[in-house]
């Protein structure tokens, strides 16, 4: 699903953030990105929606290598992966119910599933109520659940989630990642960057361990720390 | 596109536009008085073209015959000189009614022979070239003088043609500036939105998904500026039209018809397809996510 | 306020325009487009009055007289009159000399009576009342037809009273256009980053502190129209100016010193002044935080 | 230091976020906010620093009621409050370093005092080498630090921190309790709202739960759960 060859990424202000990453994720992996602050999470799943291209080597996604891809292939690329960014990416200017569908929208789903699969999203991660309202009038944690309900709702094949319980208690984590895995059993492939050394020590999933932009550890049924 | 679609880009051009309400307003307004710039400009304009084009109607050029001189075969001849628009015989027996009237007194030379010579008034054709025109005059046997009006004729010509030439040299400034105006204040609300527009892009949108509700919007905000202007132009044209006939009648000044026919199309040209233009050019920055 | 302080608002004033680079090119381009728009009115407008103005000169009013009136008390006291500037006396023998110049003819009235009245020519003051003047000479005695270009003159003056009139209001309207133009230019330009506002009260900014480097930014993006427009303006009314003195040498144009010099006033207040009030202004809503 | 008296707030969307808190925090104290997501932790912290008037009740800080205070006294009174948003709140155009400076220049310290403390401040965390970097160009982690280092740089009276170790590994996170902990031991009165179940236990200092906008808990040397 997801390769990396010799995969390095030096920003534009030089600073180096993944060095000769070589790495391969199955269809169908659960896996966990730890590190510390800065170690080049972020980075890499940059590279793999394609948001930033690797400055050295190569990155395949399925049988598509993302420095070859042409621009307008780009949007449909993404429409197979769902993402929960770090800091949510949510817009201002929609509701929380029209961000979630936003998703739907790009797909030009129909008004009937828009209707039926959105609120249920929503219901899952615990923001029916909050459905008419604006990001900005949300708490930290609901930010996070709304970035979530949007990339899940259309089933995407892969799904990058970026410190998804960054800004959630532990109860509502163990929820989100119960979803997770509800999820990671119908098929869909699932990278997630975490500091959660709870969680990650107790589901006990494949661990890649990233430092000054290198793997240092790659382990299945790994723990957070060594 | 399936219909759906452009229908969820209508709503979502009019949910942007509410939404960024502050913004959409100056943008509205912004676009709405740089189009009132223009059609001020345009009815000053186009009524100074107007007046200048009157003003070429009255000219004429005077031709004073040596005496005895049979007039007709030179009437045809200068009719046929390019710069003339009509040639017409004035006997001198005319001529001296038309002194005594306009010098107010009677019998002028009855007590004398007439000393007036035959005249031909030739009307002239705007785009004459004078000094050509005399000089072929002058070349001509049977012609005395030509003389009245000569240096009057020439400075209105050239009057004329200066307020042509200026008037479309800076109807297309003022086009061009406010065109400028136009694209730049949408371009400012959609630069203070690149985030928006990078976020859609990493939810999979496409180019057209993203860019059509921005179109729409600066369509919307076109048609809004222009409505407006038009609305104060007319209603400022009418006021004008009204205190000009009242104050003088004599002023040849456009019908509000033409002006208002001419300036809605001017006005909503520039207004709507610009708003389009502006939006569609300042978000193509922001695609390259 | 310290020194050290007023050196950084400057600093973050400059910082803030370049790390807002489009923005602020796209807000100095779109004032300096603006200035430009006052800038050929004002060019126009002024030119359009000062050529009323120099019209005003040549109005005259003549008075024929009755056969053997004493021209002397009646010139005295028409001079008294509100509206007239200067009363000249024409003999007939003077009139007569006149009209056989403009004739072309020679001995005009050898063999007969000079038929022509004596004359007065009344050089009219541009703020006369021309009704009301005439109907004062008409009640005179000895004088027997007040005639020649009445209704020309009064023409001439409802046309540069009209000049004037619409040359201030357009240049009004004009400029408060492109007042709000700047204004909210720079408006949209602080809409964009209303956030940043906030953080900085959060953080414990008293208003002004905010305030002043916005404030700076605008008055820099004036200075900056002001500058470009200034230099396309004087250069083209440099070609302007040039190229009517070749065409039409006498048309009476503003000297390129005096219109560069009052537009330099004009352009700079508008321009610098309106920078600092729209940017002060459109931060006002967002302080309250 | 802190007192709520009956302190209730309803968002003009008509949200009910707090209702009915009592709660009075000493001089010098160190306490916990905890609760669920949406429980109303940043409200509460908003209330603090006045970025909201509460809709019933008194906040008083020190001897001054919010409510009650002009408009020209707010940016005196935040200049002794740091707070660490839950969202950074980073002035983009700004450097690393103009952004810790920032807290600095409001109060128009000399030159002098700005190139040595905010050097200092920014070694502590742990970001020297990204002074001259912009906030865009941060990661999640990096971001955090930032936010924390502006809001201690100019020595407050009292520390406001939402969720400041959301983004950060457990070994970043204990760094950043330590400097907390020095700067309590210095006097200033913290108050954290957290998820961190982890430094919650660990600490055992005091923490006052919320849920659903009311205080359901408040213990000396408590932890995360009941
Ligand atoms: N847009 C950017 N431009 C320049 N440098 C960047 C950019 N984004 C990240 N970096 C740098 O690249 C390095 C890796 O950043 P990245 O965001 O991948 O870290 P991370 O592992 O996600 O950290 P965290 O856990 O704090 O989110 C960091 O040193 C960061 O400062
Ligand atoms: N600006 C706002 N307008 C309207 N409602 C708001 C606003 N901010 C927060 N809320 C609502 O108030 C409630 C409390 O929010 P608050 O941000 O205080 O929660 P929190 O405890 O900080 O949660 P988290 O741990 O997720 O950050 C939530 O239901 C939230 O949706
Ligand atoms: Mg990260
Ligand atoms: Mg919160």
């Amino acid at each position: 699903m997801i390769q990396f060859q010799r995969v390095s990424k030096t920003y534009s202000n030089k600073t180096i953030a993944l060095t000769g990453i070589d790495l391969f994720i199955e269809k169908g992996e659960f896996v966990f990105l730890v590190g510390p602050s800065g170690a080049g999470k972020t980075t890499f799943i940059k590279l793999v929606i394609r948001r930033e291209l690797p400055t050295e080597g190569q990155v395949l996604i399925g049988r598509k290598n993302l420095s070859l891809m042409k621009n307008h292939e780009i949007p449909i690329f993404r429409r197979n992966i769902g993402v929960i960014f770090q800091d949510y990416k949510l817009l201002p200017n929609k509701t929380v119910f029209e961000n979630v569908a936003f998703a739907l929208e790009v797909i030009e789903a129909s008004r009937k599933d828009v209707l039926k699969q959105v609120p249920a999203v929503l219901e899952l991660v615990g923001l029916k109520d909050k459905a008419k309202v604006f990001p900005t009038e949300l708490s930290g944690g609901e930010q996070q659940r709304v970035s979530l309900a949007r990339a899940i709702v259309n089933r995407p094949l892969l799904l990058l989630a970026d410190e998804p319980t960054g800004n959630l208690d532990p109860d509502t984590s163990w929820g989100i990642m119960d979803l997770l895995m509800e999820i990671n059993k119908r098929g869909t492939t699932i990278v997630m960057a975490t500091h959660n050394k709870n969680i990650v020590d107790r589901m006990r999933r494949r661990v890649v361990a990233l430092e000054n932009g290198q793997i240092v550890r790659d382990e299945q049924k790994g723990v957070y720390d060594i | 596109m399936k219909a759906k679609t452009f229908l969820y880009f209508t709503k979502e051009a009019s949910i942007g536009l509410s939404r960024n309400g502050l913004m959409s307003l100056a943008a509205v307004t912004t676009v709405a008085f740089s189009l009132i710039i223009l059609g001020c400009f345009f009815i000053v304009i186009t009524n100074c073209i107007h007046f200048a084009e009157m003003a070429k109607g009255v000219l004429e050029l005077k031709v004073y015959l040596k005496e005895n001189v049979d007039p007709a075969p030179l009437q045809a001849a200068i009719s046929e000189f390019k710069g003339v628009e009509e040639v017409r015989f004035v006997s001198k027996e005319e001529g001296a009614e038309w002194l005594e009237k306009s010098l107010g007194v009677k019998n002028l030379f009855v007590t004398a022979d007439n000393p007036l010579p035959d005249t031909l008034d030739i009307r002239l054709d705007p785009k004459v070239n004078v000094k050509k025109l005399v000089k072929q005059l002058d070349s001509l046997d049977g012609i005395d003088e030509v003389a009245y009006g000569k240096t009057f004729v020439e400075a209105m010509l050239i009057i004329i043609q200066i307020i042509g030439v200026l008037g479309i040299c800076l109807i297309t400034i003022i086009g061009l500036v406010v065109l400028y105006i136009i694209v730049n204040t949408i371009r400012l609300t959609v630069l203070a939105r690149w985030k928006e527009i990078e976020i859609m892009k990493l939810v999979g949108a496409t180019d057209w998904f993203i860019r059509w509700p921005f179109m729409l919007e600066g369509i919307f905000i076109g048609v809004c500026g222009t409505i407006i202007s038009l609305l104060l132009l007319t209603k400022g044209y009418h006021l004008l039209y009204a205190y000009i006939k009242e104050a003088a009648p004599f002023i040849p000044v456009l019908s509000e018809k033409i002006v208002n026919y001419r300036m809605f199309w001017l006005i909503t040209m520039v207004g709507v397809a610009f708003g389009a233009v502006g939006s569609t050019w300042s978000i193509k920055k922001f695609l390259r996510v």
